[in-house]
Order: C-alpha cells, then structure tokens, then sequence
C-alpha cells in the first residue's frame, strides 16, 4: 500500500474547481506524539502538507479555546494527539484530555461541526508509522467532508 | 518593540532540497516584528551558531527563530547559543521544517509554502515570550526512610555508604520487617534470618544511620530538596540506650497472655518483650495495653529485676522534627485477612493456617521450634493441602484483583520444604495458574513437582470443613475434570498480599498519589518506577507492588541511587516552564489543585490588594519546584489565572492564528 | 413493635409448626406482627433469567402492600424471605424490572423497593435484641446441643441477602446462645439440602442430607433447627430419624416457657389456598 | 403556595428581630408585580418589601459569595432563601470555595413552580395588571384592564420549572416546605435530543440563528451562579481571547460556546441563563447538552448534590471512553 | 425464525445478566457444587461453553436440572461470574422450546400420594424450575 498514493490521486482526478486545501491543526504532546511526528519525518513517511503541528508539553495543555480559535479562523480539521492512556509523562494528563475533548468534540458536533473534524488520537514516540497513517487517514476524512461551516459566522447570520 | 531575527538552515540538502529556504527568509523578513533574517547550510555547526550570535548582538535582537530540524534534536544547543550571545535563551523558538516538512514532502512548492507558515507561528510565539530564568532551591543532605523492613535496611545501607546521613523510621520496635519472619527464601532456599540480620546490624553499626524505632512520621511539609518532617517516637516504657537486652524482664513479667505479633498471633508473650531474638534494637518494649504496672499502678516486678535501671513507666512519646533533601518510602505490606474466605474455615479450624503462619510453624525460632504440628492438638500432620489464589485476583468484592506474585514460588518452597523434611506428609497443592517468571524460579517449582513429588491439581476448592478432628477438603481436579474431596490434617491458605495500612497515611502526608488497591504509583510505569511523581519522593519494596526478596532489594538499591543523585547536587534547577497564578484573577475552587499530579499546588489565605481593594482572598500558589509544567491546571480554571510559562494561552493562540491565517 | 407479616403457602399448609410458634412467641415478646391481606404466593424461587418479569409480580404486591402501611416486612419461611428480599432488590436497583413491573401492575404509587424485607432472626437479633430475647427466656435449653442449619436461601447470594457472613453465619447460633442451649458449629450448616430436587431425584437429595447430618452428628450436634420448610422436609426424609429436626420457632416457644413444641403436628391436607393456581 | 410564602416572610423576620442574622437576600418585586428582584434586606424594617410568590425565580446563590464574606467581616449573618433548585448552586458554590458557609444562614423554601409572565401573555392577556394564585395551587387568576382570567399554571411556567429538578432541598440550615418530592419534572434533555436528530448543517442553521440575536448584554453571565469569576476570561487581556483591543473578534463570536465549556460539569441547569436572556436564547440547550453528555459518558452526576464533590472534568478513571467514540459515531 | 448457536449463547448471556468473559477458568465453582456428580456438565464448563458459543449440547443436556440453585458458586467465584445463572438461562430456554417436558400437573397427585409431607413449597418450587 502505498502512502503516497492518496496524495497525489485525488486532487488530479475530480477537482477542476478552483483547488481547496484544507487547513489541519495538529496539537501533539512534546513526550509521545511529537516525538512519533519526527520518527515518521526521520523516516521520510509522507503525509499532506495540510497537516500543521503545534507542540505542546501534555495533550492536557491544550484548552478547548485553542481548537475553538482554530474554527473560528477557519480551521477544517484539528487533530490532538498525546501519549496512549496510562503512558502519560505526566502519569494522568492524557486521562483528563479524553474527558475534556470527547465533551468538547461532541459539543462541536453540537453546532454543526461534523464529528469527523475533530479527532484524538493517542501516538506513542515509537508510532512514527502509525503517525503518518493517522495523518493521513485524518486529511482523507476532512477532505471527503469538504469544506467546514463557517464557524467564525455562527453569531453573523445575514 | 520586537526584535526578531530569522535563521533558516538547509542541513544541507535535507531542508533545501524540499523547501525554497531563500523563499522563507524573505517571507520572514515581511513579518511583523522581524528585523533580521538569514539563511545558512548548517545553522547547528560552530559558524551557523556564529551567525545566529553575531545578530544577537549586532542587530540587538529580542527574540530568535530557528527553523531547522526538531527542537527535541537542537532546541538546547541554539537557546545555549543565544544565552552566550546574551539573549535569554527562553527567547528562542524553533520552527521544524524539517522532521515535519521538507522529509516528508516532496513537491518545493508544497514544501515552501509549508515552512513559510511554521516560521509564521513560530515567529507569532516568539513575540509573546518573556525571559524566564531556571529557579534554585536547596538541597537538605539528608534522607528520610519510612520502613525498616528489607527494602528499608538496604536503600538506608546504599545511601548511607555514598557518605549522606540517613533515618530509618519504623513503626514496630525492631526493625526487620515481613523478612525476619521468613523462614527460608525461594529459590535459594537459605536462610532468611542468615541474610537479613547481618543487614540489621550493618544498619544498627553505620554511623550515618539513624534507627529510629517504635516511631511513626506524622506530618510532612516542604518539597523536594526541603522537606521538613515531625516524628512521633512513642513511649517504650525502656530507656532504650540503658537496656542491654538481658531478657530477664520477660522471664519475670507476670502478664503472659499477650499475642505474639512476630508469631502471627500462635503463641503468646509477655507484656514486655523483645519481638525477637535477633532484634535490632535489642531493647525492650512494654505493651501499654498489656502491662498491669501502667493499667493498674500495681506490679512494677520489670524494673525490680532490671539491673541496668532501664525501666521507666513514666516515659512519654518523643517528636523528633528533621529536614531531609529526599523520602524513601518502604511501607511494605501485610496478608489479608482470611477470615473473609471463610469456606475455607479459617475462622472456626485452628488447623487452617495462612502461608506466614506456615513460615512461623516451620521457622526453628517459632512457635514449635521449627517442628511442624498441627496447632489443633500439637501432632504431626500427615497431609497437607495447600490453596493458592486466596484473594488474589479476585474482583468479587473480598479479595484484590490483582496477582500477589509471590505466592506460587513460597508455596512451592513450602510444599518442597516439607517433603524434604517429612517425606512421610502427602502434599497437595490446588492451582489456577502456577506463575514462576523470574531466575531459576520455575525450575524451582518444576523440581517440587518432579523431584519432591508434590501433587499439582489444576484447579480451586470450595470448601474446608472439620470432621473427626481431621479437614474434608472439596475441591475440583479441572484436567481430569473431576470433583475430589481430600482429607487433611492441614490447610495452609496462600493468602493475598496487600499495602501495609499505614502507606495510605504516608502517601496523602507526602502527596504521593496513590492507586485504587492502595499501592503508591510510580512517576512512569517503565521510566521511572521507583519515583513517584511527587518529585524527590521514592519508592522501595512493596509499597509500589507485590514483589519478591531479590526484586525488592533491587527496587531498593534503585531507589537509593536516585536519593544519592538528588542528594549529590548542592541546588537544584527548576524548569522554567511551569505555571504560574494570577493572584488577582484567582477565585480560589481549587480545580487546579485537585488535577495536578505532582501535588504542587496549594491553597492559602493571603492579604490581596486589587485595585487598591485589599481583602482576604483564598488563592492558589504553584511551588516551582514541584511543578513539572504539564499544563494540566491551566484548562481546568474558568477564569484564566492559570497559565504556563513557555506555553501560555497567548502564545499558543497566537500560533493557531498563524497557521490558520 | 408493629410489622408486616408475609407467611407464605408452606406456612399455612406443611409447615403450621413454622407459623405458628413464630406468631406465638412474638406476641409473648410484645411483637406485633400483621398479617399482609390476602397475600399471594410468594413464587417459591426466585426467577434467575433477567426476561422474566411476570413471575415477580406477587413478590411485588406483596412488599407494595408493606409499604402502604409504612412497615418493615417480615418472613420466616427461607424460601419467601429470598425471593421477597431479591425481588425488592431488583426493584430498588435494576430499572429495567422496575419499570417493566409497574408497568404491569400499574399502582397508584409505583413500588421502587422502599419496604425493608427482614427475617424473623434478624428481627429477634436487630430489632428486639438478643440479649433482651436471653431475658425473656424461661425454660432456658440448658444442656442441649443444637446445629444450626441455614441452607442456601437465607445466606446467598450475600451481596443482596445481607443477612449475615455467607461461609461463617452466626445468627442461629446466636440464638441458640440466647435461648440457653449449646451452639454446634460444623462446615456443612450452609450447604444445600437438595431443594426441590428432591422431586426429580431422591438419592440426589439423600446424599446431599447424608452429608449434613453426618458432619453436624460427628462434630457434636444432637438436634438440627431450620427455618425453611424444604429443608426440613429433606432433612427429616432423608435419613433414619435418629437426628431430630426443629423449626426455631419451636425452639424459641420452648424457652419461652409457652409450653412443649411436639414436632409431630397433624398434617393439614389440602389444596394450597394461596397458590392453588400453579396446580 | 400562598401558606409557604406567609411562614417564609414571618421566619425572616423573626431571625432578623431575633439577631441571628442581620441581613437576609430575598426578593423584592419592582415597579411591576411580576419583576421580583434579588435583594439584600438590611433591617427588619426594610423587610416589609420581601416577597415569595410565583414571580421569585431568581437564584439567590451567587449573592453570597459577597455577601456571606461582607456579613462575616462585619460580625453577622445573612439569612439566604433558597429553593430546591438553588441549593445546588449554593453546593456548588460551597465546592468551589465561593462561600463562607459559617457566615450563611439557609432557609430552604418549598416551590411549587415560578410564572414566566411573557407566556401568561402568549395566552391572550393583554393590560395585565396582577396575578392571583387560586386555592386549587393549580390556576392563576389573571387580572387585567379588561377584566379576569384564569390560566393553569402548568401552562406558563417558566423552562427550569417546566424541568423542574425536583422539590428537595439539597442543602438547609432551616426548612419551610410543603412539598413531597416527586422526583424531576419531564424530560429536560428532549430538546437536546431533538437538535441531536438534525443534521450538522441543520443544526449549524439553529445555532447560527439562535446565536445572532446575541446583544452580548453578558445578563446570562451575571445571573449565572457557574458564571462567577473575580474576572471573566473575556475581560482579560492575557487569555489571549479578551477582545479590548477590538483586534480579535474570536471572543464576539465563540461567547457562548466557551462560556458553556467553563461552566461544564460545574453547571447546576437552575435555568438562569435561559431566563434572564432578553432576547430569548435558549441557552439552557447547550448545558443540558454537557450534562447529558456527561451523564451518559460518566455515570450520572448531578452538580451541587453534595458539597465537596469532584466534577467529572477534574475527575477520571481508567476506563472513561475514548474520544473516538464520539468522532465515530456520528460519522457523516 | 431458527437462531443459530451463536445467537443462542449470545442470549444465554443476555438473560443470564451473566459476564462469562471475567471467568479466569479456576474452577472454584465446580470445585464447589453440590450437584456435581449428578450433572454432566459441571458449572466451569457451562461458563467456558456460553463464552465460546456452545451452547447446542448443553441444551440436550437433561442432567441440567440437576442444578439446585443454591448459589454456592455464585457466591464463592472470585470474579462474580455467576455460573449458576447461566445455568439457569440454559435450563430455561430449554424448557421454553419443549413445554412441559420436566413435570407435568398429572404428576401432582402421583407425587403427593407417594409422600404427603412434601411441602407446597417443594411443588411449586420444582413447577417454577421444571416448566416454562
């Protein structure tokens, strides 16, 4: 199977209009899945350059404000990322992530955010394969969900 | 005004052959703020670090941006570098084109325009940082060691021995712990008092160490480098360093009926006694509760017999107050009470005994002197059915769900000790699963098997019951599946292990988190095993998780070396990137308090001016010490007072704003 | 002291001795137990399988009826105070048999297990006391030395039965430390009797009787007391009669002076007025 | 109601005379009957003006986090009136540490249900000049300048009573009630359900819609008892999202979305916010969507129950769910 | 409608209420049941087979009615596995799918006549038991 191969096929194919690409936060924890991003550029395993990655020390650092900001400037996937529960550097950060973004996620979903667009998932230092799947898997999803709402509008109605 | 400069590196043609690196430095030079932007091959080699120095000074620049490989890989080496050049090195940010662009993109384009928005964000970071300068705290070269059992003796020995003074606190009136009741020790099958009392002496003789007997910790303030502890020494009603450990005392104290904890309660002793022959100190001690001198005013026949004079019954409990740099807690651990698993009779037949009862019935210094009989009438037994799994790995509600990890090698030593001794005595042992990870440990049960015949059945009993002065044992033989029932003269009952009780009251003293079964937890299951995330809090022994003799010993000398680190350094450097609270914003609810895993934040009563307006304010203060900068306090508090240095809201909001430009 | 008393099918039938000592003595304690207004069979298991609801239904009326008159409930057959106790169970913590039974029965006030279900032991141990009970003894069985045998039904399962330790009860043997005879503890007191299976199978039953008597006899015991019918009938069919066997209630008339318990009462025949449904 | 309301007024009174407390936050109704207000009586005097009828739906709560530190610094005690459902945030409050409790004296009062006088309205009355409870406790009597009406009460209650939390006071020093507990009124998460059977878009719709109507007048963040920061985010500069410099509209526009994520699993659903809200913004839909969420997540949980409890967002075990489970399950 | 096996067991372990997958195959209900010599299969195995989606043959079983519902391995699992109710669940779908097959109301009088002591209680016990 080849990485790759969902880069380049599908904007050739069927997208004449003119070319959206989609914005893409990742947040990744400094210990566990910022570490597996570098392994997965170390060892070159490609994945869209739509994907932004913003470090932070624990996934429990970033505040649902920080992906709420990231809407509201237009923003078409955030991905947190942080250490497999029970791996936390910090021992339970990652226990409280899994709280706060499966309300937050389903609140987003709340107002019109489609699930698909708001996504955790949990790279260890070692997955640096697994990281670039979860990439990619994630830009195939927001690039079949299309354009997001625009959320920086849901107090500007005409 | 922002001064930032720029620094792009090729790493040859790592970066470059993917990103347009001419394209990000023009890119950069239109930012906000930027007044200086560069491109070099190597930024990482003496001559880029050059550079990026040279701009510090002569361009005076406030703030700096690498973008180059991970910062997990140069972050360190370009913050030294500002910090020669004068520039706080928290002034530095790196934006990674590489890892995270140019090696895993192929299109420049793509690549370019992607490196142009992680030097955007990192410059949007950059201009929110503030210099943060490494705090320092004193080291008290000093450690504290709760438990005088095997893991207590030798992480005190191996800290002691690196030259730093060290106290031993435990709550019994000799140290020696579950150890000392041990008869033999799996797999080697020596002796248990032959190995561990040489330790207790070695412990009573160094001069750095500090028993402290008879005594529990029982208030603990302070952090890492600086704790601060009160020391209860309970009465022993003996001048401990008058008494000579004659023993004269025991033999005329008329109160005889005490239970003998050492012999778990088989045979009884004095009102004052001496726990054990080998105990250390070799002192005295009066059972308060015990003794008709101090219930009644009457008797006092002890100290007319006591040479030495070393009796005094008007002894009161002593606090010691010490500072200590690092506490080792070695808590230990206890069996459970069988008493909850009464199908197996241990309640109403004296014939039903639990393995560390087994160990006291077996053990020369015992209750039989090291002859095996039966304690229903004193006869030699002639078949004995051993039950593992006695509240070990059960979720019903009596037991613990977890494995006690110990029971299958000392019921194999048990079982092979006694065909060894008394070929004439059957024995079985009923088994769910035998479990012998570990040197030389299933050899060891293979040859109780093989060698020593010991009657394996895979399988559970159901119940025990006395008939005929003898034990009906009905059990299930799951291989041959069929229901047996065994008469024996003995049941011996591999009960679970579980936290000493006294841990839990120890841990919330030292904030040391603690799990649901009451083990205190290690700072990383496999990274740091012997810390807890309490910082300079350690562990030793059981206290963390069931385990053997050789794994304590190991975990303790661990945990020793970890102490002799921290206590080797004369200051300790706190990391910068911790938070910080806003006394002003703070409405004091404690959110924060309750999700930090290092305990390091605490709650006071503080005089605040706010505006001119002082009032008493219950606010919430980080010790920097403590605090490892996970972040985790700073989403929980509603009002924002919370935040934390090197990744403060602004900043991470600035770098959304940028990347989502 | 005012109670609900639930005495079920048995009790009014086989088992007279049951009721009716046990009413008797407490009304010499000063116990006022009345009776719930036609009652209905109890069901005399409890259903197992969670889809069945219909067959809880009596149960439910029963311990409804309890509750409208603001009273603890309670039983003396073993058989009637499991189900009764389970069943409340159910109801005060499984909603899905809750709102499938008032669904059912449609009552005024939907039934979500408030009534307390207690045991006529557990009334004479919590509520009247038995150090008051040993005060009240006149003829105190001095000398006599009686087993205990609990069964299954009153002991299990012992997270909702919460009568006493399951593997290591001490309630009648407390109670026989009140009426002054001698307790005799042995392993088998909580194994079963052979129960209903009794009908399918004798021997089945036989050897599980053989057991109990054997290990009570050899560890001492010269009478056995129980406080269910099924077991009684098993343990007194089951073996050559050398081992007599009493309900506690008899017992407890005994000592209270209110005359001699013959065990030999004459069998009332009959359909069973409360449940003739199930024939 | 009419008989809680006499023994409420007498009880104030008789602890103000007696000195147990020396002030008592009740309600005072304004210049029309319907608008009673939260306020702080000071002398028994001044306490003629206390009122308790179908109009006090105000949660007093959030005034004691003033007023009990001001009553302690001062020697006394205020007397606080709290309905069932207030006592969850007063719990709530006294988690968090907001209150002095040994400054507090609570009268718990029995509430049988608060009028929202804009549905007595949608019923036809116009020149509505009072309201009379009648003798069934079931109807109002409406008088207007054209005459008397009825009205059932049932009808025109306002939202947080509609989905009334039940009639048992959580917490009390005192308590004046009438009122057996029946448990919880109707099913107050089917209008989150019904927004959950939408599709995104449609709810985005919804939301879009709802949100516009914001005057940002901030009345649900005052009457909010979760709402009660020494400083709101919003009005501080260094969070990064306070919007002084007008640089930023990120604060305008996310408001209530980040002010719902604030008050999660702290909210009590007392229905303030809903209430107060000038332009009728159902703002309850996005608490009750956090705590249907967190019931069904997290086991059930009931902010305030208990003081000292731990919110399910300072709170975890091993097994909570994974995010995942919410990013899949709609899947679109 | 036919269910296959696996929908079977899959309700045996809906109406049992029963976990089968917490069993760690100790054995200690077997080892405890008094029923044990007089059933072919014994409580270990009723868990084991449930979890693994046998339930055909326990289901022909007649010995199932052995079982005496007296809880003992319920209330000595260490992992609260209930086997007894598993039993049950099995012995009650058998006897949904054949009506009346264990003791019919023509063996009352039979019975009755056999031993006037039997207790109401045993009948209706053994009605409740043996009949759907």
């Amino acid at each position: 199977m080849s990485v790759n191969g969902n880069l380049t096929a599908a904007p050739a194919a069927n997208a004449p209009a003119a070319e959206w690409k989609p914005r893409i936060v990742a947040f990744c924890c400094n210990w566990c899945s910022y570490a597996g991003a570098d392994l997965a550029g170390s060892s070159r395993l490609a994945y869209p350059a739509d994907v932004k990655i913003i470090r932070v020390p624990c996934s429990c650092r970033v505040n649902p404000m920080f992906i709420l900001k990231a809407f509201e400037r237009g923003a078409d996937g955030v991905i947190l990322c942080g250490c497999h529960p029970g791996d936390c550097h910090y021992s339970t950060g990652n226990y409280y992530t899994r709280r706060r973004m499966a309300l937050l996620f389903s609140m987003l979903d709340y107002i019109g955010v489609e699930r698909g667009r708001t996504r955790v998932e949990w790279v260890s230092a070692a997955e640096g394969a697994r990281f670039s799947k979860v990439m990619n898997d994630f830009v195939a999803k927001i690039r079949e969900l299309g354009e997001n709402v625009k959320v920086g509008d849901l107090r500007c109605k005409e | 005004m922002h001064r930032i400069g720029v620094f792009v590196c090729w790493c040859g043609s790592n970066i470059a052959a993917t990103v347009d690196v001419e394209r990000v430095v023009a890119e950069a030079k239109v930012q906000p703020g930027v007044v200086f932007a560069q491109d070099y091959q190597y930024m990482c080699s003496e001559a880029g670090q050059n550079i990026i120095k040279d701009a510090i000074r002569t361009h005076a620049l406030t703030g700096v941006v690498v973008c180059s490989c991970s910062p997990r890989m140069h972050e360190a080496t370009f913050r030294k570098a500002a910090s020669l050049a004068g520039l706080n090195p928290y002034m530095v940010e790196i934006a990674n084109i590489r890892e995270h662009c140019s090696w895993i993109h192929k299109d420049k384009e793509e690549g370019t325009e992607k490196a142009c928005v992680l030097m955007r964000a990192a410059v949007a970071k950059v201009t929110l940082n503030v210099p943060l300068k490494a705090g320092e705290s004193k080291v008290v070269k000093r450690a504290l060691v709760i438990g005088g059992g095997i893991a207590g003796i030798q992480t005190a020995l191996d800290i002691a021995d690196a030259g730093f003074p060290v106290d031993i606190v435990e709550k019994n009136a000799t140290i020696g712990g579950r150890m000392a009741q041990l008869d033999k020790t799996f797999p080697t099958l020596d002796c248990s008092s032959c190995i561990l009392t040489p330790k207790m002496v070695e412990a009573k003789a160094n001069e750095n160490i500090r028993l402290i007997t008879y005594a529990e910790v029982e208030e603990v303030s302070g952090f890492v480098g600086s704790f601060k502890a009160k020391i209860r020494k309970k009465a022993r009603f003996v001048k401990e360093d008058v008494c000579t450990g004659c023993g004269v005392c025991m033999s005329k104290c008329p109160s005889k009926k005490g239970l003998n904890e050492f012999n778990m309660g088989l045979n009884n002793r004095s009102a004052i006694y001496i726990p054990f022959a080998q105990a250390i100190p070799n002192v005295a001690v009066i059972d308060k509760e015990q003794c008709i001198k101090l219930k009644t005013g009457k008797c006092g026949l002890c100290e007319k017999v006591c040479t030495a004079g070393a009796i005094d019954y008007t002894q009161q409990d002593e606090f010691i107050e010490e500072e200590y740099g690092a506490i080792v807690m070695a808590t230990g651990f206890r069996p459970i009470d069988a008493s909850k698993f009464d199908e197996y009779s241990y309640s109403t037949c004296k014939d039903v005994v639990t393995s560390l009862e087994l160990e006291r019935i077996m053990n020369a210094a015992g209750p039989t002197g090291g002859v095996l009989l039966r304690p229903s009438d004193g006869k030699h037994p002639h078949s004995i059915v051993f039950i593992q799994c006695v509240g070990s790995r059960d979720v019903s509600g009596r037991g613990k769900p977890y494995c006690s990890k110990i029971c299958c090698m000392y019921t194999a030593k048990h079982a092979m000790l006694i065909r060894d001794k008394y070929p004439d005595v059957e024995v079985h042992v009923f088994y769910i699963d035998v479990r012998t990870p570990g040197k030389n440990f299933d050899e060891f049960y293979r040859r109780a098997a093989e060698q020593y015949d010991v009657d394996y059945i895979k399988g559970q009993v159901g119940k025990v019951y006395e008939e005929n002065g003898q034990l009906v044992v009905r059990g299930v033989d799951l291989i041959s599946n069929e229901q047996i029932v065994l008469n024996a003269d003995m049941v011996v009952l591999a009960t679970a292990i579980e936290p000493d009780p006294t841990a839990r009251k120890v841990a919330n003293m030292l904030t040391a988190s603690i799990d649901t079964n009451d083990f205190i937890t290690e700072a990383h299951p496999k990274l740091r095993p012997v810390e807890s995330p309490t910082a300079g809090i350690f562990l030793s022994g059981v206290c963390q998780g069931p385990k053997d003799i050789p794994e304590t010993v190991s975990q303790a000398g661990a945990a020793a070396s970890k102490v002799i680190g921290l206590l080797a350094k004369d200051k300790l450097t706190t990391n910068p990137c911790v938070a910080h609270s806003d006394e002003l914003l703070c409405n004091g609810c404690s959110c924060c308090e309750k999700v930090c895993p290092y305990g390091a934040i605490s709650y006071d009563t503080k005089l605040i001016n706010d505006h001119g307006v002082k009032e008493n304010r219950r606010v919430a203060t980080v010790n920097e010490a403590l605090c490892q900068g996970c972040g985790a306090c700073t989403v929980v508090c509603p009002s924002g007072a919370m935040d934390l240095k090197g990744f403060s809201n602004k900043q991470i909001m600035a770098e959304v704003d940028a990347i989502c430009l | 002291m005012n109670y609900s008393y639930y005495p079920g099918c048995t009790l009014k039938t086989k088992a007279q001795d049951l009721d009716r000592y046990g009413r008797e003595s407490a009304q010499a304690l000063g116990i006022v137990l009345e009776e719930i207004e036609d009652w209905q069979c109890c069901g005399a298991v409890y259903p197992m399988v969670r889809d069945e609801i219909a067959t809880k239904l009596s149960a439910v009326r029963t311990l409804m009826a309890a509750r409208d008159k603001g009273q603890k409930l309670v039983t003396l057959c073993s058989a009637c105070h499991n189900v009764l106790t389970r069943v409340n169970n159910d109801m005060r913590t499984d909603e899905y048999i809750r709102s499938r039974a008032n669904s059912y029965i449609a009552p005024a006030v939907p039934y979500a297990g408030e009534t307390q279900v207690i045991h006529y032991l557990q009334l004479l141990r919590d509520e009247y006391g038995f150090d008051n009970l040993a005060k009240a003894v006149k003829k105190p069985l001095k000398g006599r030395r009686i087993g205990a045998y609990y069964g299954c039904l009153l002991l299990r399962p012992s997270k909702v039965m919460a009568f006493d330790d399951p593997e290591n009860p001490r309630i009648i043997e407390d109670f026989v430390r009140a009426l002054g005879a001698t307790p005799v503890v042995y392993g088998m007191r909580n194994e079963c009797c052979g129960a209903y299976v009794t009908l399918k199978d004798e021997a089945q039953a036989r050897g599980n009787v053989d057991r109990i008597i054997r290990n009570a006899r050899i560890q001492g015991a010269e009478e056995l007391i129980t406080a269910c019918p099924l077991c009684m009938y098993n343990l007194k069919k089951h073996q050559d009669g050398s081992m007599p066997v009493r309900y506690i209630t008899e017992l407890l008339y005994e000592a209270l002076g209110l005359g001699s318990a013959d065990a030999e009462v004459a069998v009332v025949d009959g359909a069973c007025s409360a449940c003739g449904r199930a024939k | 109601m009419q008989r809680v309301s006499e023994k409420v007024i007498a009880r104030a009174r008789e602890l103000m005379r007696e000195g147990t407390v020396n002030k008592v936050a009740g309600w005072k109704a304004g210049e029309f009957f319907y608008d009673c207000a939260p306020y702080v009586f000071e002398s028994e005097e001044a306490l003629k003006d206390l009122v308790y009828d179908r109009f006090c739906a105000a949660n007093l709560s959030k005034y004691m986090i003033k007023n009990s530190v001001a009553a302690g610094a001062e020697g006394g005690k205020v007397l606080v009136l709290l309905k069932p459902c207030d006592t969850y945030s007063f719990n709530q409050l006294l988690t968090e540490h907001r209150i002095a409790r040994e400054n507090v004296y609570v009268l718990g009062v029995g509430c049988e249900g608060m009028c929202d006088i804009d549905r007595i309205r949608e019923k036809g009355f116009k020149g509505i000049t009072g309201v009379d409870e009648n003798a069934d406790g079931k109807t109002l009597t409406v008088h207007t300048l054209y005459g008397d009406g009825e009205v059932a009460i049932d009808d025109v209650l306002v939202n947080k009573c509609e989905f009334c939390k039940g009639k048992a006071h959580m917490i009390f020093d005192e308590l004046i009630s009438d009122n057996e507990d029946e448990g919880p009124r109707g099913d107050r998460f089917a209008g989150v359900r019904e927004l959950e059977a939408m599709s995104p878009a449609d709810r985005f719709a919804f939301w879009q819609s709802e949100l516009s109507k914001c005057i940002r007048c901030n009345a649900c963040r005052n009457a909010c008892p979760a709402c009660s920061c020494r400083k709101c985010v919003f009005d501080n500069d260094a969070s990064g999202i306070a919007s002084k410099a007008n640089t930023d509209s990120f604060e305008e526009k996310m408001f209530h979305i980040i002010r719902a994520f604030h008050v999660a699993g702290r909210c009590t659903d007392c229905g303030e916010c809903t209430r107060v809200c000038p332009q009728g913004i159902p703002l309850h839909l996005f608490n009750r969507k956090y705590i249907k969420d967190i019931n069904e997540f997290y086991g059930e949980y009931a902010a305030g129950a208990e003081a000292g409890q731990r919110g399910p967002l300072i709170n975890y075990t091993l097994e909570d769910i994974d995010p995942a489970a919410v990013s899949d399950k709609g899947g679109n | 409608m036919q269910m296959s096996e696996k929908d079977v067991a899959a309700l045996v372990k809906e109406i049992s209420g029963s976990d089968v997958k917490k069993c760690m195959k100790c054995g200690k209900c077997s080892a405890t049941c008094p029923a044990y010599g007089e059933m072919r299969f014994h409580p270990h195995q009723f868990v084991s087979m449930v979890a693994r989606g046998r339930v055909e043959e326990l289901l022909k079983d007649p010995t199932v009615t052995r079982c005496l519902s007296c809880f003992a391995c319920v209330e000595r699992c260490p992992r609260g596995v209930e086997p007894a109710n598993v039993v049950a669940a099995i012995r009650v779908l058998a006897e949904r799918e054949q009506e009346g097959s264990n003791i019919s109301p023509a063996d009352v009088p039979k019975l009755v006549a056999g031993d006037p002591e039997i207790p109401q209680q045993a009948l209706v016990s053994a009605f409740r038991k043996y009949r759907k």
